[in-house]
C-alpha cells in the first residue's frame, strides 16, 4: 500500500467519523452542543497553534480577536441583516485589521514580554467590549436570535446541521494551516520559533514574519467569533477575556505543541474529561487541577507528542529492514 | 495640590504592594525562566490565612502577617517539590502546571471561606489628619511592613551569602554550578523567598481592602506587568515598576475616569515596552537581578 | 482563570443533568419547574440564596399536596442547573431546560447580566419566567416578551419613594454617585440622579467603577475635593463594605453615607459601631436584621432549620424566589393546565397575593412589593417599611 | 587524580562524545587540544556534571562521580573555569571571588581565601569593589582563574583561557596557570591554541570528532609531523 494511498484512506475515515457524529449523538441535544463546542475550540486552537506551536509565541490576546469576530458579526447581521455566510469572511478581516494595527506595537516585544503585551492587549480589547456600549451592548452583551441561512437548497437551523458547518471550517482550516506550513513562510514560522537569532541572520525579516503569523491567527480567530455567535446566540465580554486565551493555550499544551492532531484532542481532553470524571463542583476543579498536573509532569511533550515520540521509537526498534525495501 | 499628594500616597501603597507580589515571580522567573501564574493565588491564600488568624483566632495583625509569610513560604516549597522541579527543562510546562494549581487553590478557597467577598474588621481604627490629607492608620502601618519587607529582601540579595548566591545564579547559571551552588536547593529558596513576600503583600491586602477566591489572577498579571516594566529580572527595577504602576492606576483613576483604571497600567506597560524592549531599569542580555 | 475552573465544572453538570434525564424515571404526575441559579462563580452568594428560595417554596408546595388539577394531583419537581455565573452556560441551561426537560416555568436567574440573555430562550419556547434582574423593566410589556414575571418593584416606583425619604431624613444638598460598571447600575445611577436633581440636590458626581477594583480611594479622593453632602454607593453589593470603609477613611462626605441593596444588612451590620455618623440604606425586599413583620420572622425560622445558618445579607434574594412558586402554583391550579402558559399567564397577570412579602402583580406580569429602609444614627439602626401598595 | 573511561554522551538532540578515555595524574598539568566542536567542552561539562547526558566512567582519586551533581563535585575539589569566563557581570570583583569560596560555607574562612586569592592575582587587589562586568577580557580571564583557585581545588579544569585575549596578556594567563600547579594541583587544560597549551603542559590529548585521537607527551606531540599539519599550523 503505497503512501499516497494510505493518506487518502485515513483522510476518508476521518472525515467519516466527523461526518457520522450527529448520527451518533442526535441532531439536537446537549451532546451535539458539546460536539459543536469540541469543534470550535479545536479551530480556535488550531489558529493559536500557528502563533504559539508553529511560530512559538505565545499570544494571550486571542480571545480578543475571536470577540472581535463575535461583535462585528453580530453588528453587520443585527443593522444591515448580513448573512451568515457574509460574515464569516467580514469577520476575519476585521480581526486582522485590528490585529495589523496591534502588531506595529506587539511584533517588537519577545519570548515572555510579547505574551505580557498581548496580555496587555486582550485586556484593554476586553474593557472596550464592556464600554462601547452602542455597539457591543456593555457588560450585559448582546443577544442573536438569527439561525445562518440556506445555501445551496440545505438548512442548517438545527444544532446538527450547524455541525456540519463547523465541522467543514474545521478541515478546512486544518488543510489550509498545512498548506502554510509547508510553504515557504511555514519554514520562516518554525525558524522563528527555534532561533529567532539565526532566523535574522538568514534574512528573514522577523518582524514581518511575525505580523504575518499574528495577523492570519487573528483572521482565523475571528471566524470562529461567528461560529460562538450563531452557536450560543449570545455574547458578553466574559467571554472574550484574558482567560479564554489561557484556556486556549492549555488545550493546545495538553494535546501538544507544535502537532496537527494536539489541538483536537487538548479540546476534547479538557471538554470530555470531566465528563468522564463525573464528581461534585467542590471536587471537580481540584481533580482537574490535579490532573493537568500530572499529565505534564508525566507527559511533558503533551497527548500527541508523547504518542509521536513512543510511535518513532517502535518504528526505529523495529524497522530491521530499511525503509527502501518495504 | 492636596489632592495629587493624596492620590500619590494612594499610588505608593498600592504600587509596593504590587512591588511585594511581583518580587517574587521576578525572582523565580529570573532563575528559572517560568512563569508561575498561581503566583497570585498564594496572595489570595495569605490573604484568607490572615482574615482566619485574626478574625477568628484574634492573633494580632502583625502575628498573622508573619504566620502568612511563613505558611506562604512553606507553601511555596511544597509547590516546588512537589511540581515545578519537573519543569526545570521545559519552563513552558511550569506555565499549565500553575494553572492546574490556580484551579486547586481557587477551588479550595471557595469551599473553605465561600464566594462573597470578606472584609476584616477594621483592626486599627483612626487616621493621621494633617493639611487636609488623611493616612489610616492601616495605610500606615502597610506602608511600614511593605518598607521594610522590601529593604529586607535587597539587604538578603546583597549581604548575605545566599543572596549572593542567587544573584549569581541568575546571572551565570551555568558558571553558578561550578563554584558549587547547589543549584536545585537556590530554586526551591527564592520559591519560598517569593511566596512569602507574596502571602505578606495578602496579609496587607485583605486588611485593606476585602478578599475574594478570585483577587489572585489579576494580581498575577499585574505582577508580571510590574516584572516587564521595570525590566526582567532586575530586582531595583521590579520595585521601581511596582509604585510606578501603583501611581499610574491611582492618577488615572482619580483624574481621568475609574471604568478603565486597569488601562492605565496597561498602556503604560505598552508605551514603555514598545520603546525600551527591555523595560525602564532592564540591561538586555543575560544580566539579572 | 475562574472561567475556566466553572467550565470544566459545567460539562460535569451537563453530563450529570443529562444522565439523570435519561435514566430517571418519568413520573406521571410530576411537573418540573427549572431552576438555573448561579451556583459557583461570582455571583454564586445571589443565585444559592434563590436557589435556596425556590427549593423552600417547592417542598413547603408539595407538603401542603402539590397541585391539583381536575382529580389529579401533581407533585411538583425542581430541575436545579448551575450557571457557573456565566453567560454561554446560562443560555445552553435554558435551551435544555425548556426543550429537553420542557419545564412548565423558570425561576431565575438572579442577575440580569445572566437571566437577561435567558429570557430570549424562555420567551421564544412560551414558557413562563420568573425573575428580579433590573434591565427586565425595559422589557414588561413588550408583546414578544408575554411569559415575563418581574418580580422586582419597578425602579421607578422604588427610587420613587426612596430619594425623597432620603432626602426629608438628611437635608442634603449636594450628593455623589458611585456604581460598579455593570448594566444595572448604569440604568439605576441615572435614574437617581434625576430623582435627586428633582429633589433640590444637586449631583457633583457619577462614577463608575470596574468589578474587579478593589481599591477605591483614587476616586474616593476626587469625590471627597467635590465636597458632597452624601456619598451614594449603592447598588453593587460586593463592594458595599469596602466602599463603606474606605470613603469613612478618606473622610469623604463625613456625614451621611447612603446604599440600596439586597446585601445591606451585611454593611449595616459592619457599620453598626463604626464611625458612620448616618447611614441610609435600602433593602430590596425586607430587612433580615430585625424583622418587621411575623411572616419574616417564621420564614426567617424555617431558613434557619433547613440551611442550619443564619441569614446572611444575599438571603433577602431568597424571598425573591420564595412567594411565586407559590403565585404559579395558584395560577396553574386556576388555569386547570400547566402546559398551556397563555392561560397561566392570565391567571398570574394582575393579581394580589399575600405571602412572606405582599405582592401585586400589573397587567404587564411587572410586580410591586413592599420594602425596608434601614437608618443608622449614632449607632443606632431604626428600619422604616415603605409601602408601595397601596 | 583524574580518570575517564569510555565516557559517551551528548545533549538532547544527539552525542558528540564518543568512548573518551583520559587521565590527569597528581600535580600534572594535560592539555586537550582539538579543532572548535570536537568535544573538548563537552568533556569538562561531563566532569562537572553539566552535560545532559553521559555514559562510562569518571573517578576522582579512585571515587566515581557519574552519580555526583554539579555542586558535589565542586565539593569534592573540582574547579571549573568556563570558557568565556563567565565572570558574574553584576556582582563585583570581591563578589565573585567569594563566591569562588561558596564551598567554604565559613565566613572568616573566606575572607582569609580571598585575601589569599588577591596576592595570587594582584592584578585585581586594585579593583575588589569595581562591578565584574566592567573589567577588562584579560582581567575577567584573571578574575575567572581566581575564582576557580580561591576554593583550593585539587583539580581545575580551563576551558580556553586563551580565548578573546591579546598575545600579551595570553603570555600572562599561562605564565599564572603554570603556577596554578604548585602543592600538587591537577589542571587539565583545554585549548584550542595548542602551541601554547603545549608549552606549559606535561602530556597531550588531541580530541577530534567526539573521539581522542593521539596522546602523549607535549614534546612527542609538538613534534608529531601530522599534528604540525593539522593543527599547529593554525596557531602559528
Amino acid at each position: 500500500m503505497s503512501a499516497r494511498v494510505s493518506n487518502l484512506a485515513t483522510w476518508a475515515v476521518v472525515l467519516a467519523l466527523l461526518f457520522a457524529v450527529p448520527s451518533v449523538v442526535g441532531f439536537d441535544g446537549a451532546l451535539i452542543n458539546i460536539a459543536v463546542v469540541i469543534a470550535i475550540n479545536a479551530i480556535l486552537a488550531f489558529s493559536l497553534g500557528i502563533l504559539f506551536g508553529y511560530a512559538g509565541q505565545m499570544s494571550l490576546a486571542h480571545a480578543a480577536f475571536y470577540g472581535i469576530g463575535a461583535y462585528t458579526a453580530a453588528n453587520i447581521a443585527l443593522k444591515w441583516g448580513v448573512s451568515f455566510w457574509w460574515c464569516l469572511p467580514i469577520a476575519a478581516l476585521a480581526a486582522m485589521l485590528v490585529a495589523a494595527i496591534l502588531s506595529i506595537v506587539v511584533t517588537r516585544m519577545e519570548g515572555i514580554v510579547f505574551s505580557l503585551g498581548t496580555y496587555a492587549v486582550g485586556e484593554m480589547i476586553r474593557l472596550v467590549f464592556v464600554n462601547w456600549w452602542q455597539v457591543t451592548g456593555g457588560p450585559q452583551g448582546l443577544s442573536f436570535q438569527r439561525r445562518p441561512e440556506s445555501i445551496f437548497g440545505l438548512d442548517f437551523t438545527t444544532r446538527g446541521s450547524f455541525y456540519y458547518v463547523v465541522a467543514a471550517i474545521l478541515v478546512l482550516s486544518y488543510l489550509g494551516i498545512r498548506k502554510l506550513m509547508k510553504s515557504k513562510l511555514g519554514w520562516w514560522f518554525v525558524a522563528l520559533r527555534e532561533n529567532p537569532v539565526l532566523a535574522q541572520s538568514l534574512g528573514i525579516n522577523v518582524h514581518l514574519a511575525k505580523a504575518i503569523v499574528f495577523i492570519l491567527s487573528a483572521g482565523l480567530a475571528g471566524v470562529v467569533g461567528v461560529l460562538y455567535l450563531y452557536n450560543f446566540r449570545h455574547i458578553s465580554p466574559e467571554a472574550f477575556s484574558v482567560w479564554e486565551s489561557i484556556l486556549l493555550i492549555l488545550i493546545v499544551m495538553i494535546g501538544g505543541v507544535g502537532t496537527m492532531a494536539g489541538p483536537i484532542i487538548g479540546a476534547a481532553v479538557f471538554l470530555v474529561l470531566p465528563e468522564v470524571l463525573r464528581l461534585p463542583p467542590t471536587v471537580q476543579p481540584v481533580l482537574i487541577g490535579v490532573v493537568l498536573i500530572l499529565v505534564v509532569v508525566l507527559l511533558p511533550r503533551g497527548v500527541v507528542g508523547t504518542f509521536e515520540d513512543w510511535w518513532k521509537a517502535r518504528r526505529i526498534k523495529g524497522q530491521a529492514v530499511p525503509k527502501e525495501a518495504a | 495640590m492636596t489632592d495629587l499628594i493624596q492620590q500619590l500616597i494612594n499610588g505608593l501603597l498600592i504600587g509596593g504592594l504590587y512591588a511585594l507580589v511581583a518580587l517574587g515571580i521576578s525572582l523565580v522567573f529570573g532563575l528559572t525562566g517560568m512563569v508561575n501564574f498561581a503566583h497570585g493565588e498564594v496572595v489570595m491564600l495569605g490573604g484568607y490565612l490572615t482574615f482566619t488568624l485574626t478574625q477568628s483566632f484574634g492573633m494580632p495583625f502583625l502575628g498573622s502577617l508573619v504566620g502568612s509569610l511563613l505558611a506562604g513560604g512553606l507553601l511555596g516549597f511544597a509547590m516546588d517539590r512537589t511540581t515545578f522541579r519537573y519543569t526545570r527543562g521545559t519552563p513552558m510546562n511550569g506555565l499549565v502546571i500553575s494553572l492546574g494549581l490556580i484551579m486547586i487553590f481557587q477551588s479550595l478557597a471557595m469551599t473553605i471561606w465561600g464566594t462573597e467577598p470578606l472584609t476584616m474588621d477594621v483592626l486599627f481604627p483612626g487616621a493621621f489628619q494633617q493639611w487636609g490629607l488623611s493616612l489610616s492608620i492601616q495605610k500606615a502601618i502597610t506602608l511600614v511592613v511593605t518598607a521594610v519587607l522590601i529593604a529586607g529582601f535587597g539587604l538578603f540579595l546583597v549581604k548575605s551569602r545566599a543572596g549572593r548566591a542567587l544573584r549569581a545564579l541568575a546571572q551565570e547559571p551555568e558558571a553558578a554550578v561550578y563554584v558549587g551552588i547547589p543549584v536545585e536547593r537556590y530554586i526551591a529558596l527564592s520559591m519560598v523567598i517569593g511566596t512569602a513576600l507574596a502571602a505578606a503583600a495578602g496579609a496587607m491586602f485583605a486588611a485593606l481592602f476585602s478578599i475574594t477566591p478570585f483577587v489572585g489572577t489579576s494580581l498575577t498579571a499585574k505582577g508580571f506587568i510590574v516584572v516587564a516594566l521595570g525590566g526582567m529580572g532586575s530586582a531595583a527595577g521590579t520595585i521601581a515598576g511596582g509604585l510606578l504602576l501603583g501611581v499610574m492606576e491611582a492618577l488615572g483613576a482619580g483624574y481621568i475616569s475609574a471604568a478603565f483604571t486597569d488601562a492605565y497600567g496597561l498602556l503604560l506597560f505598552l508605551l514603555v515596552l514598545s520603546f525600551k524592549p527591555a523595560g525602564l531599569f532592564g540591561v538586555s542580555g543575560r544580566v539579572k537581578l | 482563570m475562574q472561567r475556566v475552573v466553572q467550565r470544566t465544572i459545567g460539562v460535569v453538570l451537563a453530563a450529570l443533568a443529562l444522565g439523570i434525564s435519561s435514566t430517571g424515571v418519568q413520573a406521571q404526575n410530576v411537573i418540573k419547574i427549572g431552576a438555573p441559579f448561579s451556583l459557583s462563580g461570582p455571583f454564586a452568594s445571589f443565585g444559592q440564596a434563590g436557589s435556596a428560595g425556590v427549593e423552600m417554596a417547592v417542598e413547603e408546595l408539595n407538603r401542603r399536596g402539590g397541585i391539583t388539577i381536575g382529580n389529579t394531583k401533581y407533585t411538583v419537581q425542581m430541575i436545579s442547573e448551575d450557571t457557573r455565573s456565566q453567560v454561554a452556560d446560562t443560555v445552553s441551561i435554558m435551551e435544555r431546560l425548556t426543550r429537553e426537560q420542557k419545564v412548565a416555568a423558570v425561576f431565575g436567574p438572579i442577575v440580569g447580566v445572566l437571566s437577561t440573555p435567558g429570557q430570549e430562550v424562555t420567551q421564544a419556547a412560551k414558557t413562563i419566567h420568573f425573575g428580579p434582574a433590573v434591565q427586565w423593566n425595559a422589557l414588561m410589556g413588550r408583546p414578544d416578551k408575554k411569559y415575563l414575571v418581574h418580580t422586582q418593584v419597578d425602579d421607578d416606583l422604588r427610587y420613587g419613594a426612596f430619594v425623597p425619604l432620603l432626602v426629608r431624613e438628611t437635608k442634603i444638598k449636594s450628593i455623589a454617585l458611585l456604581g460598579v460598571n455593570d448594566a444595572t447600575a448604569r440604568s439605576i445611577m441615572p435614574k437617581v440622579a434625576a430623582l435627586m436633581q428633582k429633589e433640590g440636590v444637586k449631583v457633583v458626581a457619577e462614577e463608575y467603577f470596574e468589578r474587579t477594583t478593589t481599591d477605591f480611594s483614587p476616586f474616593l479622593t476626587r469625590i471627597r475635593s467635590q465636597k458632597p453632602d452624601m456619598l451614594f454607593f449603592g447598588y453593587g453589593d460586593n463592594f458595599a463594605v469596602s466602599i463603606l470603609r474606605q470613603g469613612v477613611e478618606l473622610n469623604v462626605a463625613p456625614h451621611y453615607s447612603a446604599f440600596a441593596g439586597t446585601s445591606l444588612t451585611v454593611p449595616m451590620q459592619q457599620a453598626l459601631g463604626k464611625p458612620v455618623d448616618s447611614f441610609i440604606g435600602m433593602v430590596a425586599n425586607e430587612n433580615l436584621l430585625q424583622p418587621l413583620h411575623d411572616d419574616v420572622t417564621k420564614w426567617i425560622a424555617a431558613y434557619k432549620a433547613k440551611y442550619n445558618k443564619d441569614p446572611a445579607g444575599t438571603t433577602d434574594w431568597a424571598f425573591s424566589m420564595y412567594d411565586y412558586v407559590f403565585i404559579w402554583a395558584r395560577a396553574v391550579q386556576q388555569a386547570g393546565t400547566f402546559t398551556d402558559s397563555d392561560k397561566v399567564i392570565e391567571k398570574i397577570r394582575n393579581t394580589n397575593y399575600k405571602g412572606v412579602l405582599n405582592i401585586k402583580i400589573d397587567g404587564r406580569g411587572q410586580a410591586d412589593h413592599d420594602y425596608d429602609v434601614g437608618i443608622i444614627r449614632n449607632g443606632k439602626l431604626t428600619w422604616q417599611h415603605v409601602n408601595v401598595i397601596k | 587524580m583524574l580518570a575517564i573511561d569510555r565516557l559517551s554522551g551528548g545533549y538532547r538532540g544527539g552525542s558528540v562524545l564518543f568512548d573518551v578515555s583520559l587521565s590527569v595524574g597528581a600535580g600534572e598539568i594535560v592539555a586537550l587540544i582539538g579543532p572548535n566542536g570536537a568535544g573538548k567542552t563537552s568533556v569538562l561539562r561531563a566532569i562537572s556534571r553539566t552535560l545532559p547526558q553521559s555514559r562510562g566512567a569518571i573517578s576522582l582519586n579512585g571515587e566515581d562521580i557519574m552519580r555526583r551533581t554539579g555542586h558535589q563535585v565542586v565539593a569534592l575539589g573540582v574547579a571549573h573555569v568556563p570558557e568565556g569566563r563567565r565572570v558574574f557581570p553584576r556582582l563585583t570583583v570581591r563578589d565573585n571571588i567569594a563566591l569562588g569560596a561558596f564551598v567554604l560555607d565559613d565566613h572568616a574562612k573566606t575572607a582569609e581565601a580571598v585575601a589569599n586569592a588577591t596576592d595570587v592575582f594582584p592584578a585585581l587587589k586594585s579593583r575588589l569593589e569595581q562591578l565584574a562586568g566592567t573589567l577588562s577580557g584579560g582581567e575577567q580571564q584573571m578574575l575567572a582563574l581566581a575564582r576557580g583557585f580561591v576554593s583550593n581545588p585539587k583539580l581545575m579544569l580551563l576551558d580556553e583561557p586563551s580565548l578573546g585575549l591579546s598575545p600579551r596578556m595570553t603570555d600572562e594567563v599561562f605564565a599564572l596557570i603554570e603556577r596554578l600547579r604548585t602543592g600538587g594541583r591537577s589542571i587539565l587544560l583545554v585549548e584550542q591554541n595548542a602551541i601554547l597549551a603545549l608549552e606549559i603542559a606535561d602530556r597531550g590529548y588531541v580530541i577530534e570528532g567526539g573521539r581522542i585521537v593521539t596522546e602523549g607527551r607535549s614534546d612527542e606531540l609538538r613534534r608529531a609531523e601530522l599534528l604540525q599539519q593539522s593543527y599547529l599550523g593554525h596557531a602559528g
